[in-house]
């Protein structure tokens, strides 16, 4: 494939953009649409103290549930951690810090830090501590509202059907999901896709995330783990 | 003891009758998800899942699954004609957007005043909200179907949630395997009874007063 | 075509929902995405003093600048209305009242009124007077910013070159450009269309407003007018 | 007295000179539309308009125009391989995030702290910001390209800027017929020339005082 942006780059070249205590944040949604090279990559790296942003932890050895399971984050930010009870256990142990967001203001503050703003105004979980908590508050017309700040990360990695050399992507029915705010969200955005065809035969309209927002592309191996439902 | 399928369906049979042609439904997951089998079959409905779907389908027979075809719980599902991809954020949209007319979803209590508690269960640990808060305060409608009492026969029906509390104010009815009641205001109404329950063992069963309306329909399914 | 959803609409039964007084906004940009049949209809019926929100005030004689040049409007939120002189000329005559809002900001502020945000905080335009004036401040993070409010409209016209019966939209290059945004903020939002296609016969990963946003579709007689470059 | 084609040439031309492979970069009206026509045929660059296009390519020709293919300006252009097209909220994403590598775009008047002031013509109707705003407070680099004095003759390099700024400390770079400047914290450094112009002739024409870099490349393209 020709690479004139040479964004098209070697799973161990963009290893090196991952150290310990980074801020990392992942596209996928139980698992579904989580980049499955990359993860096994990070893993093997041996990256640890990572803050982690994304929709969930995944199941205990599935998606972003592997780094999680293995001990590799000190924090998570997420909607919930529920079907990864390792999750859970870690916390309780103290030995994960877990910030939980309401899931769709989880997704917008993602969108913001994506597009550069800086928050957001929501009355998503005012009454609930666990949301609220350390949070600022903003009256606008007579009315509460919380300041969601925006969140973004060292590295963004996402998972997409298919790119062309310059990084457009397009993403496969649910696995969509929070791929295409955490690809804009990241200061670098490594997107590992099934496919990369040749420029031009994306159709312009159809391309989710413009290349514009990545940075680097790899083949994915495909996903190495069993789903909770097989 | 839980719930006997029966009951179970029956429950999602009442809840089935709130949905008319071409509305955005959202169901949570245990009975909620039995309420497509009872919806007329050439009904168009839009059944919506928070990962982002819109014309969510029944499972796909064994072998047919799409790992990149799940529900919002990770469970592989189908398409409908119409239906569409979204990312998480547009998917939120609808809800916030009130484009999304029912959630038909699970409880573990329910307060007098509509209050939902159903994101931590007890003893357990914190799992995280998910898209529970934002679906309870945006959905233009909020139908609870559960056992009306918990497994040690403790009312679920309450004059205050003893449990932390997803959102305020929030549900609109509560449909149990004895009764149907409308949230209001002024607090609950029980407007159905399945027989052979009758008023007096809703009574019993319930922790907080409620009033009855004018005519109580008894269904029999 | 089938009509299960009952969105297909004739055009004088979506003329019922415009009413003197009532807000209105509009996709398009320099008249580029604007419907026209919609605009001409509204314009034929009289409706009178409306509020229009919308990148721009389009050109005299194209978009949205039709209804402007005839007076129809009392106030525009917008980012510009350079294109259409006659839009400038009613300001200074006192006859229209205009709220500019950066042309990113104003995107933002409709999008975050169609996902149900009250607000964001921004950045842009800070120091200039034009843009700050009358909106609260927010410190965060030792950073001042503005609080732009959410935007919506009673009713929100798009244009969009197919939908199927359910409104589900699919747009043609860039004339996409306000239309998704513009359509999720309407409380009632009416789509017309180049043309409508069947129930499953758009692609679901392609479709780029849900036709949950979409309450009326009706079919367009085309661009009616001439463009500044012809 | 405007520029002659030639000058706006030249000026285009160097602006182009600061065009890597790769970039995004938005171009104003006026003289930054004849960038384009001075890079290498090889170069990968995307342009960027504000209403929703990546990778905008030449003008069509004459009768080749598409009406739903346009840029910022509403003039028909066509699109590159590679291109995408994107609702204007992203499109501004993109600026705001600090994407855009590169914008060039056209000036009234810019100070010697780089503010920068071209959205009001001075005793024009009040037209409004559309884009500049995020372009010159977002884009990484921001390239004046301008006429050296207005048409009364006036220098539009200035200490303070006597027109409503678009945006304050912003600008990069300056790139007239006579000089380029390069705006740094301490002030404008001129780093080159346009023969025959010399330094007395840029000094004279020049309100603001400003430094010159160590060797100043002469331009003679």
């Amino acid at each position: 494939m020709e690479n004139p942006f040479g964004k098209i780059t070697a799973l161990e070249d963009v290893l090196k953009l991952f150290f310990n205590g980074m801020t990392l944040m992942f596209g996928g949604f139980g698992g579904v649409g989580t980049p499955p090279t990359l993860i096994d990559a990070i893993l093997e790296k041996g990256v640890e103290k990572l803050t982690l942003i994304g929709n969930d932890t995944g199941f205990p050895h599935i998606g972003i549930g592997k780094l999680v399971s293995q001990e590799r984050a000190i924090k998570v930010i997420a909607s919930h951690i529920g079907s990864n009870p390792i999750a859970g256990k870690l916390m309780h142990e103290g030995k994960l810090e877990v910030e939980f967001s309401p899931q769709g203001i989880l997704a917008e503050r993602i969108r913001a830090g994506g597009v550069g703003l800086p928050a957001i105004l929501s009355d998503i979980g005012m009454d609930n501590e666990l949301v609220s908590k350390n949070k600022p508050h903003f009256f606008l017309n007579g009315k509460d509202y919380l300041i969601e700040t925006a969140l973004t990360a060292e590295v963004s990695i996402v998972y997409a059907k298919k790119a062309d050399p310059y990084g457009n992507l397009i993403y496969d029915k649910s696995a969509r999901n929070t791929n295409p705010l955490v690809a804009m969200a990241g200061d670098i955005t490594i997107a590992e896709v099934e496919e990369i065809v040749p420029l031009g035969s994306l159709n312009p309209d159809e391309i989710i995330t413009p290349g514009v927002f990545v940075d680097h592309i790899i083949p994915s191996k495909g996903v190495n783990w069993k789903w909770a439902w097989e | 003891m839980g719930l006997g399928v029966d009951f179970r369906n029956t429950i999602a049979r009442r809840a089935a009758e709130e949905i008319t042609n071409g509305m955005v439904v959202n169901l949570g997951i245990g009975i909620p998800s039995l309420v497509p089998n009872h919806l007329p079959k050439d009904m168009m409905v839009m059944f919506h899942a928070e990962n982002g779907i819109t014309g969510m389908g029944p499972s796909p027979e064994k072998g047919m699954e799409d790992e990149n075809l799940c529900n919002a719980g990770g469970f592989p599902v189908t398409l409908n004609q119409g239906g569409s991809y979204c990312d998480s954020a547009i998917s939120f949209g609808m809800i916030r957007r009130g484009r999304v007319d029912i959630t038909i979803l699970g409880s573990l209590q329910v307060s007098q005043q509509g209050d939902l508690a159903n994101w931590i269960v007890p003893g357990k640990k914190v799992p995280g909200m998910g898209g529970a808060m934002e679906l309870a305060q945006k959905a233009r409608k909020v139908i609870v179907l559960m056992n009306h009492c918990d497994k040690a026969g403790k009312p679920k029906i309450l004059t205050s949630c003893t449990l932390p509390l997803t959102s305020t104010a929030c549900v609109d009815m509560i449909i149990t395997e004895l009764a149907v009641f409308k949230v209001t205001p002024e607090g609950l109404i029980l407007t159905e009874l399945f027989p052979p329950y009758d008023l007096q063992e809703v009574i019993n069963k319930t922790e907080c007063a409620f009033t009855t309306c004018d005519v109580v329909r008894k269904i029999s399914y």
